[in-house]
């Protein structure tokens, strides 16, 4: 049996119900996604309103370390099925979902939610994407503050 | 010498003003050096240049890796995906 | 401000993309979201094919559950700002999801992952929810193995 | 005496053959003197009884309660949604 790993980087609408769809098998029961949206409104930390972010990608290697955090799973949690990871990118408002990480398994008990977790995570680590936040009082560039090793 | 294409994305794209430069560098040149001559000849990009990531061929890479043949470059800031 | 909290025993297909909007405020920034599917092929324990489950509820009292599932999760993560529990009932196929709860947080690391757990974990507790499953040796009950303690 | 209306759902309604039970109980009997009851005017259901579940108007109820007025009681094995 061969197991969906679906990875895109697009401008479209993420749909859950296709993506979802795509990465369950005869033998799925479960499924754990996760979605990160555009805030409006940021309380933690720096506090502030957000009107739009611009996201922009170097796609073809964002789709090869995508493919690398899906293999990454599959070493961790041999009980994944389909595993799906999409980023929307361009001009994205608040309340739109930009991103989506999505793993499916026989059970819930075999790690759908730490290996969900872990695929965010590692997203935010190795995949080149940036963000730029444009607010009321101008714009800034996000940076995150991982530095990948060799082989990563 | 050896011809290599270079990537800039976000803030260092911001900083340098193109998206992209054509090089002719010599053979056997590391990322280290590389960094160096593009800080010697874009002195604004001093500043990205000491905290930057580099890809070589889409592989993350660091400053003792020779650079090798054709090598598709890219230089950026860390990745604020999600 | 309200936090939306959306439970509901249903019929028709569960929407996930309708869902996720409804509990997405302006400060949201992060969803983690269950789905369980009807399996048509189990290896696990007892090894069986499934032509079909059937599920019936309890709805009145399964919706009092399903509210009290979500308070029980907003006791444990302040943080969390929608939630939404969805039990799909009437005869579902293999690959069909049966069942979701989703929900929504500012941040991802403040709990959504461990609450969209814990919500189905009590779903399949307290909730008066039960399915017969049919398949090619015949119909059988599936039976959980919870009893509730008084308040609960 | 006490009107109430018994739900079965499930293994219990299978063993029963109906859904629902309109029922005159005396005051003051409890969820354990029903059970009692039902096991004897229905002996066919005696063993779903013995790990069957109970709710009180919506809300688990236990051997030692007493069942209120105009009560809805429902019957059922464990849960098994999801």
């Amino acid at each position: 049996m061969t197991f969906p790993t679906i990875f895109s980087i697009t401008e479209s609408e993420i749909d859950l119900n296709a993506l979802l769809e795509k990465i369950t098998l005869t033998s799925t029961g479960a499924a754990a996604i996760f979605t990160g949206m555009v805030r409006g409104v940021t309380t933690r930390d720096d506090p502030h309103e957000t009107e739009y972010l611009e996201y922009e990608s170097y796609i073809p290697m964002a789709e090869a370390k995508m493919k690398q955090v899906a293999d990454e799973i599959r070493e961790k949690w041999s009980s994944i099925e389909g595993i799906a990871i999409v980023q929307r990118i361009g001009k994205l408002y608040p309340k739109t979902p930009t991103v989506l990480i999505a793993v499916t398994a026989a059970h819930r008990d075999t790690g759908v939610f730490e290996a969900a977790r872990y695929g965010i995570d590692r997203l935010k680590e190795i995949v080149p994407i940036w963000k730029k936040e444009i607010g009321p009082n101008g714009e800034e560039w996000i940076e995150g503050d991982y530095f990948p090793k060799a082989g990563e | 010498m050896n011809k290599i294409r270079i990537l800039f994305f976000a803030t260092i794209r911001d900083k340098f003003g193109r998206k992209t430069l054509e090089l002719d560098i010599p053979n056997e040149m590391t990322v280290l050096q590389l960094k160096q001559k593009l800080a010697n000849d874009y002195p604004n990009l001093k500043d990205s240049l000491k905290a930057v990531l580099v890809s070589v061929n889409q592989e993350y890479s660091f400053d003792d890796f020779i650079i090798p043949a054709n090598a598709e470059i890219a230089l950026f800031p860390p990745v604020s995906g999600g």
